[in-house]
């Protein structure tokens, strides 16, 4: 088999699961099914593995001309080269353990075969999104994941209690992407106005001969494509949807919301990194909205008690520290945290599924406690991602975060700290969040606490997996600092793609100042894990009630009051003209005004037959009127116009 | 010779008289309400025109208008057997010759 | 001149008929002469007429084909008032005779080369007219219509006098082409003149039915029976409009423009009265006089158009004439006590044939393609359209409160609440209605000859 | 020749066939319209001009009648077959279908659009385009509700007063031109007549805002779908309001492009107005007809605009949009029409739920719905993708506008679906999908994905007519038909 | 007394005679003055040697036609003053109308009066003779006057159909 047929198959196999799923999925039995659509999406990463194994140069495959207009044709092709292989191989590989867990998370649910489809249908948008040569096939995987996102969220639309809000969540997900997939369609117009073509390697190859003559176009095209990756991956201001999306099934959350589907907009800036080069207004912005993502995020989580909403916060935090590696032009850094995300929060995201599904459905962290005994190989892995995502030295997060945190170091020491308080943060509320499910008493009753039980086998074997990648991770891409043979085997892998323009390279930085910034960090960690061991465990501490919160807790919980901003801002406004428009205008002035009009025409027909009143004399009157008239025009035509 | 064959005024007064004649008859349908009467006024239109065909016929030396003459009071003898018989029937039906009494329809 | 014999014979020979009180064989006598009438005429060059020919009542190519058509309206007429007039056998006879004379009439007032014959030409179609309209002699809305349109029409033939004299007077021509020598001689300024020219015109308007001298229409058209209204509407019209037509086309031809500013003046005013009086009437008559009234608005662009005004307005006739008359022949179905237009619920939905034919009627009065009427319009239209661009967009603005009127008729009449309304024709209307469909389908292929 | 008059004899004859046979008469009627079409389809070469009637001789009043296709027109009435086929098929189960006059009028519809879309002369073309206008008369007054009186006659006045203005358009047009043929008016040379030129295009387009319809001259639209039963909501919709669509790329673009400079901007920013304008008012509608008629000014808007830039490019996405849209057209109220079926009711207050008790339908209604607000794979993607990105680049402004309706696009429609298909279980019962609306809605969304994926088989087509008109406007070419 | 003053008188008492037959009351004294105009206009026609016409004026008008009046008068028995009470806005609006239209007329036509002016008509003696119009009639204009008797025939009939008493509306 060729490479080019390996990657249409690659791509074509979770299809080739969707449809079959979708077709025959409601007759045949829920394991063949689960396993179905669990296998195409393993094939697709054993592929992805050969083709990985195999990868010299960049290849294009032509599938097929989609259309070709006057001056630019859309073509579907795709592209193999360590970028789109190294983003496959996450999703898939993450892909294939949600699968698995999915098959024991959803084992109950009526619409079991529905929901492999959807996300075999995900895998393959997204595999479309990062394995298409331009940006057009990319634009086709960005809003499939849309749809199939919004599929999955709104997935529990008949719940009886959560159903409206399912539903409403999913709504807000697909529209607020829209906005964001406004602004890659306006990259998308200028990119073909002013390169006749959207492939990314000739758009490349034009860029890099003259930048001079992009630079201009290059910021505008970069500002929309950053408002496109901050609708998918959920940076301010169109980060309120992602929260909301936890209504979908945990397995959702962690494929969709938290590994694969919000790194696309850091796969976008990644893939258009030879023009976000040549906009340094844009990478500033970047990294602005970046910090302001991050920090924001994290502080909402502090106070939220929804376990998922907690992840959600985190996830969104965890982005918004990608956009601040991608702002400051750290590509493969960021890209580096994509990675080593992906499996802490696969595994927080499956570990709180795992709890959720052991408490019956129950979310509320309040009603939690004590489920380390109960529940003991979900506690392990989700204390190993708490770790991981809180920096604990040589896991994999610590190792990824200190790449940000040291370039951050390198281009200001403000960024720097900043980032620290957003790090001593997400330490906060994971260990809070961590102690407070798993230690203490269990607070949600007898009746709940007898049915609590450890998860089955294809749940907790992707919880053993992901925790193994969790702790093993960083070796990926190990600071060159301190290993200097094994460091930054990824950032070297990926360096085909990025052309190797002006990156900062961490290398620079002296080699103490680089392990400073890691003690620092790793100190920040087990202090603040500490101090959560003495608050939740020793003092039993509980999350509070709304009542009794005081002002910061208060705005942590209710989320800043983003949502209630937007509302007043937009939304409102909107509906406002809405109505106004419709009974206003529409109504008053345009149908009314016509039918006025037509009223007064018939009215009119009233007045034009009183004239004919009945009465002869009258009539011979107006005929001796008539005469005059006729009479009075020529002597007045002849006098005055002759 | 030349004195016998004028025939007393000019051109214009003739066309006056007829003008007058017409106007006259024109006021009378329209200020009196007996249809006989109207039928008369008509009448007298119709001698205006006569009057002023005459005139003009003698005026061009040409008998052809006198013809005209000839056909409109055919005509008028026509009309006037029409109009009289209308009127008799419209008196049988509403037991008046007054125009003011013939407004059913209207509007 | 032949035609003219066989059908003023024809009436004749019908009123001696009427005596049989057979108004079959009535129907037959008249039917055959109305047919040997149109067959002479139509083959009126073929063959040597036994008449000598007469200098004053000449058919030219289009004068032919209007006198066709008259010869065919009437025909269709006769058919039409046959369910009405049977009814009355003492009278059944008199009706076809007057028609049929009046028909004479509509000939002379097509035919005609001088004064005269257009004189008594007009006399001829109006006074058997005055009789028809106030036939029904114990209605006193007829009477009272006949009383009405037989003073007003007097007093317009004075007028039409008065306006002849003087053009006699200035021309001092009875002869058609010599009146037009002379005005192209340079006696088109004349004074006298042109107080003639005017006052025919408005004796003419009145003729037409056209503002400010249409009085007479709505009354007169309620007031007369169905039979008799499509008679007034189509052959009476027909005629006076090509008389008006010819006039002001050719020879006064030097004066029309001089007047054309009166002549639009009553084409707007026409079209816009007409149809907005219409709107609001309860009787159908009295609804189809100020659409015809309207029409004739329209119609009048043909007296601005020296090159193609008789051809458009032959074309516009024949679809207005059938529209109209398929219209009366519906109302005569479903006339009951009044001619109310309430009774047309329904009518169409449950009776295809009449369904059909009033759609299409009523289309062809909008002005819809490809019926009769809309190239009718769209001929007139056109040809008015460099000259006098902003009336022919108050025409078009006019035209669509007519389609509001029509479409308002159309919708009542194809309402599905009076369904199961079926109504009984007789094969006569029938006939009728399908002259007429035929008509307004297939009357514009004339201009494809 | 069979292809014009074969609907208009099948038309005929339909209404004199019992009502027993009236359904399966109607279905078989219309697919055999559709093959005959589908082999003048096979025996087509793109670059050709097939004449199906050309006298040689020229009629009074300059009448030619020329009629033919190209791709262009081609395209259309494969789109108008279809689609009847299509409704007639949607109404299999409904009473409608088996009423001899609703498929006898729905032919003869067929057959006016037709010969719209086949006619080369100008007179044709005016009377076609008002002969289409009787048959959806009668069905919407027939077929619709009773107390429609009043929109119907909006909608009759309004589309008539257009036409009015067309003709008008027409009669002046003959004073440019010998005669009233396709290939003599293109060549009407209005050099230095700029102004006259955008007079007489503007009375022509005004016929066509009125029908399409563009954004103040819209009011006639959501009452009259409102009122309209569901057949003839979709002739309407996705049938009837492509003749000014298509009128405007086959005939006002080549023949008054000299004065269309003056129209273009104007146009456009109607267009763009009426994009946001009909989008905005669809997000608060509560009956779902209504909601998604002020979607179609929304969406027609658009191509609209894109027409009147007179791009190949924009030309071309349009006509894929007008497929597009036939085909959401149908598919949405077909939706809207199930939903009123089986409840009584389209007020989204008084839906909820449909969904669980009705999964196949919410699926479908589903697919449509992105469909509809063109995501990726739809033929809509395309078509709005290409439009919008002409128009971002005639103006940024203009752009964003038309942009705005992919966001707006979503709201109101997952606001429609949301609202009947989930939410509180006000419906408890709601009988699933019949088989020919599995049927129809299977074939719709094979076609919007086809097309969606591969657009080139209609740009293939219509390619030849396009360019014409693009050398028309560079004034190098000279015609001989 | 010249032609001339002759004339004049005549014109004068022809429209004195005219006004009295719209301003009198009494429907028989309007036929009255009625012919008298007529006579007078009789004389004009004599005047300007169209004797032919004379007579048939006097003949057909003031003989025939006016008895006729006086006949469905005499028949309707109106004969009293039937006159009713009449509208003063209406009567002042035909007055002024009527005026109107006289002075318009006038003033329209005054061009040619100036054109006629001091040109006294030459009378072409044989013009108006009988036997000229009679050879004009019977050759040059046969037609027309046997179409005038279709005129003719449909006048009686309609005469005869308006005029005659139905069974159905005796009582």
């Amino acid at each position: 088999m060729g490479k080019d047929l390996l990657l249409l198959t690659l791509i074509s196999l979770p299809l080739i699961g969707a449809a079959i799923n979708g077709i025959l999925g409601k007759r045949m039995p829920k394991l063949i099914v689960g396993s179905l659509a669990t296998m195409m999406v393993f094939v697709s990463f054993l592929i992805g593995l050969t083709l990985f194994t195999g990868l010299d140069k960049t290849t294009i495959v032509h599938l097929f001309q989609v259309a070709k207009f006057e001056d630019f044709t859309l073509d579907a092709n795709f592209q193999l080269d360590s970028l789109s292989i190294w983003m496959t191989l996450i999703i898939t590989g993450i892909g294939s353990l949600i699968h698995l867990f999915s098959m024991g998370y959803m084992s109950h649910d009526e619409g079991y075969h529905k929901f492999f489809t959807y996300l075999n249908l995900f895998i393959f948008s997204m595999l479309l999104l990062v394995l298409g040569s331009n940006y057009f096939v990319l634009f086709f995987g960005w809003e499939g994941v849309g749809i199939c996102s919004y599929l999955l969220i709104g997935f529990h639309y008949n719940d009886a209690e959560k159903g409206l809000a399912n539903s409403l969540a999913a709504r807000k997900a697909f529209i607020m992407n829209r906005i964001g997939d406004a602004g890659l369609l306006f990259a998308l117009f200028m990119m073909l106005n002013h390169f006749h073509t959207l492939e990314f390697v000739e758009i490349g190859k034009m860029v890099t001969a003259s930048p001079e003559l992009y630079t201009g176009i290059a910021g505008a095209i970069t500002l929309c494509l950053f408002l496109a990756a901050t609708g998918k991956s959920a940076q301010i201001p169109l980060f309120t949807w992602l929260p909301d999306a936890m209504a979908g099934p945990t397995p959702v959350s962690a494929l969709i919301h938290a590994a694969t589907m919000v790194t696309a907009g850091i796969y976008l800036t990644v893939r258009s990194n030879f023009l976000f080069e040549l906009a340094p207004t844009t990478k500033d912005i970047i990294l602005v909205i970046g910090i302001a993502t991050t920090v924001v995020a994290a502080f909402i989580a502090m106070r939220q008690n929804d376990i998922k909403k907690v992840l959600a916060y985190s996830t969104v935090s965890q982005l918004g520290l990608m956009f601040v590696a991608l702002g400051m032009g750290a590509y493969t850094v960021a890209l580096f945290h994509v990675t080593t995300h992906a499996f802490f929060k696969a595994l927080l995201f499956l570990g709180s599924g795992s709890v959720i599904h052991a408490m019956s459905d129950e979310q509320d962290i309040r009603k939690m406690g004590g489920l380390s005994k109960l529940t003991p190989i979900t506690h392990i892995t989700f204390l190993i991602g708490t770790l991981a995502i809180a920096g604990f030295p040589f896991l994999s997060g610590f190792f990824s975060k200190d790449e940000i945190l040291a370039h951050a170091w390198m281009s200001s020491p403000i960024v720097y700290g900043i980032l620290m308080i957003a790090v001593t943060m997400t330490a906060i509320y994971m260990f809070r969040l961590y102690f407070l499910v798993f230690h203490g008493s269990f607070r949600g009753g007898e009746k709940l606490k007898s049915h609590v039980h450890e998860s089955g086998l294809s749940m907790t074997i992707p919880l053993m997996v992901l925790a193994v990648l969790s702790v093993f991770g960083g070796i990926l891409n190990l600071p060159g600092i301190v290993f200097h043979d094994a460091g930054h085997w990824m950032s070297h892998f990926l360096e085909s793609t990025t052309y190797g323009l002006n990156q900062i390279e961490p290398e620079h930085m002296d080699g103490n100042q680089s392990i400073i910034l890691m003690c620092i960090a790793s100190a920040v960690a087990l202090s603040v894990m500490t101090w959560a061991y003495i608050t939740y465990v020793k003092k039993q501490a509980v999350a509070k009630e709304d009542a009794d919160m005081n002002a910061w807790e208060k705005l942590s919980s209710n989320k800043l009051y983003i949502d209630e901003i937007y509302q007043t801002i937009f939304v409102q406004p909107i509906l406002w003209l809405s109505t106004t428009l419709a009974s206003q205008f529409e109504q008053r002035v345009l149908n009314n005004g016509i039918f006025r009009l037509t009223s007064a025409i018939e009215a009119s027909g009233n007045y034009t037959r009183k004239w004919q009143s009945g009465f002869l004399s009258s009539y011979l009157f107006w005929m001796v009127m008539g005469i005059i008239g006729f009479i009075s025009y020529y002597i007045i035509k002849s006098t005055f116009w002759n | 010779m030349e004195q016998l064959n004028n025939i007393g005024a000019s051109l214009d007064f003739y066309i006056f008289v007829s003008i007058a004649l017409f106007s006259i008859g024109a006021i009378g349908v329209l200020t009196r309400k007996n249809m006989i009467v109207l039928l008369m006024c008509i009448e007298l239109m119709l001698n205006a025109v006569n009057l002023l065909l005459v005139t003009f016929s003698t005026f061009f030396g040409n008998g052809e208008a006198q013809i005209f003459v000839f056909f409109i009071i055919v005509v008028a003898a026509a009309e006037a057997t029409i109009g009289l018989s209308i009127l008799i029937m419209a008196y049988r039906n509403s037991k008046s010759i007054d125009i003011e009494m013939f407004h059913k329809l209207n509007g | 001149m032949d035609a003219l014999i066989i059908i003023f014979i024809t009436g004749l020979i019908g009123l001696f008929v009427g005596m049989l009180k057979n108004s079959r064989l009535t129907l037959a006598v008249i039917s055959v002469g109305l047919i040997a009438g149109f067959l002479s005429m139509y083959y009126m060059n073929d063959y040597q007429s036994i008449f000598q020919s007469y200098q004053g009542l000449q058919f030219s190519r289009t004068q032919h084909m209007f006198a066709l058509l008259a010869i065919g309206l009437t025909f269709v007429s006769v058919l039409l008032g046959y369910t009405y007039f049977k009814e009355d056998e003492e009278h059944t006879s008199d009706y076809y005779g007057l028609m049929l004379f009046s028909l004479t009439g509509a000939l002379c007032l097509i035919g005609f080369s001088n004064l005269f014959m257009f004189f008594l030409g007009l006399e001829i179609l109006s006074i058997p007219i005055y009789v028809l309209v106030g036939i029904q002699k114990g209605n006193s809305l007829s009477s009272e219509a006949s009383v009405k349109y037989f003073f007003t029409g007097s007093f317009a033939t004075a007028i039409m006098l008065f306006g002849i004299a003087l053009v006699y007077g200035s021309t001092g021509s009875f002869e058609m082409n010599e009146i037009q020598m002379a005005l192209d001689m340079g006696m088109s300024h004349s004074p006298m003149l042109n107080i003639g020219v005017l006052m025919m015109m408005a004796a003419f308007l009145f003729k037409v039915g056209a503002v400010p001298f249409h009085f007479w229409g709505p009354d007169v058209y309620q007031g007369s029976s169905n039979a008799v209204m499509a008679y007034m509407a189509s052959v009476v019209k027909l005629a006076a409009l090509f008389a008006f037509v010819h006039f002001f086309n050719f020879t006064f031809h030097s004066v029309t423009p001089f007047v054309a500013g009166l002549i639009l003046f009553a084409i707007v005013v026409s079209l816009f009265l007409g149809y907005l009086s219409a709107l609001k009437q309860t009787s159908f008559r009295r609804m189809m006089a100020y659409s015809s009234i309207a029409n004739t608005g329209f119609a009048l662009f043909a007296v601005l158009n020296q090159q193609y005004g008789e051809a458009s307005l032959w074309i516009f006739m024949i679809g207005y004439a059938c529209s109209t008359i398929a219209l009366v022949t519906i109302n005569m179905i479903v006339e009951k006590e009044t001619d109310n237009i309430a009774n047309w619920k329904g009518i169409g939905y449950s009776n295809p044939l009449i369904g059909i034919t009033l759609v299409i009627s009523l289309l062809s009065l909008s002005g819809i393609p490809p019926f009769t009427g809309f190239f009718g319009k769209y001929l007139l239209l056109s040809s008015a359209f460099t000259n006098y661009l902003p009336v022919v967009i108050l025409a078009i603005i006019a035209s669509l409160v007519g389609a509001y009127l029509y479409l308002r008729l159309m919708v009542l009449a194809l309402s599905k609440e009076g369904e199961g309304n079926k109504l009984k024709m007789n094969l006569t209307q029938i006939i009728v209605l399908i002259l007429c469909l035929g008509g307004i389908l297939g009357g514009w292929l004339v201009l494809l000859i | 020749m069979e292809l014009i008059f074969l609907p208009l004899i099948l038309g005929i004859i339909a209404f004199f066939v019992p009502t027993k046979w009236v359904r399966p008469f109607g279905l078989l009627a219309s697919i055999s319209i559709l093959a005959v079409s589908i082999v003048h389809l096979i025996n087509f070469n793109t670059s050709d001009y097939v004449m199906l009637f050309n006298p040689a001789e020229i009629f009074p009043l300059g009448l030619t009648f020329k009629m033919g296709y190209d791709g262009l027109a081609l395209v259309m009435v494969l789109l108008t077959n279809a689609v009847i086929s299509i409704i007639l098929l949607a109404n299999w189960n409904r009473e409608i279908s088996s009423n001899a006059r609703f498929t006898g009028l729905t032919f003869l519809m067929q057959f006016a659009l037709i010969g719209l879309f086949t006619s080369l002369d100008g007179i044709l073309f005016y009377t076609f385009w008002e002969l289409a206008l009787i048959p959806i008369f009668l069905i919407l007054y027939w077929f619709g509700k009773q107390d429609n009186n009043r929109a119907l006659f909006k909608f009759f006045l309004y589309t008539l007063l257009g036409s009015l203005m067309m003709l008008l358009s027409f009669i002046a047009l003959g004073y440019f031109a010998p005669n009233y043929s396709y290939f003599q008016l293109v060549q009407a040379n209005f050099v230095g007549k700029e102004v006259a030129a955008a007079l007489i295009m503007g009375g022509i387009l005004f016929a066509f805002a009125v029908k399409i319809p563009l954004f103040p001259f819209h009011t006639w639209q959501a009452p009259t779908y409102t009122n309209a039963p569901m057949a003839g909501t979709m002739l309407l919709s996705a049938l009837m309001l492509k003749m000014a669509l298509y009128g405007m790329i086959k005939w006002m673009i080549p023949i008054g492009f000299e004065g269309l400079v003056y129209l273009k901007w104007p146009v456009i920013t109607l267009g763009g107005i009426g994009i946001v304008y009909g989008a905005i008012i669809a997000m608060k509608q509560k009956d779902l007809k209504t909601l998604f008629a002020y979607a179609s000014i929304s969406h027609l808007g658009l191509i609209a605009a894109g027409i009147m830039l007179f791009t190949v490019s924009a030309i071309e996405a349009s006509m894929i949009q007008i497929i597009n849209h036939s085909i959401v057209a149908v598919a949405l109220f077909l939706c809207a029409g199930i939903i009123e079926d089986r409840l009584n009711t389209r007020n989204i207050d008084d839906l909820g739920g449909i969904a669980k008790v009705a999964p196949h339908f919410g699926f479908w209604f589903a697919v449509m719905t992105f469909i509809s607000v063109s995501v990726p794979f739809t033929a809509g993607f395309i078509g709005e993708f290409v439009l919008i990105k002409e128009l971002f680049t005639a103006h940024w402004v203009i752009g964003i506008t038309a942009a705005s309706t992919l966001v707006f696009g979503a709201v109101y429609m997952l606001r429609a679906y949301q609202g009947s298909m989930f939410g509180p279980s006000k419906v408890t019962v709601f009988a699933d999908l019949k088989w020919n609306e599995y049927l129809v809605f299977a074939l719709l969304t094979l076609a919007a994905i086809g097309f969606g994926l591969y657009p080139q088989i209609i740009i293939d087509f219509i390619k030849p007519s396009i360019q014409f008109t693009q050398e028309l406007m560079s004034g190098d070419l000279t015609l001989t038909k | 007394m010249s032609l001339q003053m002759i004339s004049v008188i005549l014109g004068s008492l022809t429209i004195a005679s005219a006004l009295m037959v719209i301003l009198s009351k009494h429907p028989i004294r309007s036929v009255i003055y009625l012919v008298i105009t007529f006579f007078f206009i009789s004389a004009m026609y004599i005047l300007m040697n169209a004797q032919f016409l004379a007579i048939v004026n006097m003949i057909v008008y003031a003989g025939a036609i006016m008895v006729l009046f006086l006949f469905v008068l005499m028949l309707l028995n109106l004969n009293k003053e039937m006159e009713p009470e009449t509208n003063r806005m209406g009567i002042i609006s035909a007055l002024v109308a009527g005026g109107t239209l006289f002075l318009v007329l006038i003033t329209a036509l005054r061009d040619s009066f100036q054109y006629g002016k001091g040109y006294t008509m030459v009378k072409v003696p044989e013009a108006g003779l009988v036997e000229n119009l009679g050879k004009l009639l019977f050759s040059k204009y046969l037609v027309p006057f046997e179409i005038s008797s279709i005129l003719f025939i449909a006048a009686m009939v309609g005469a005869v159909l308006l005029a005659k008493r139905e069974k159905q509306i005796i009582d």
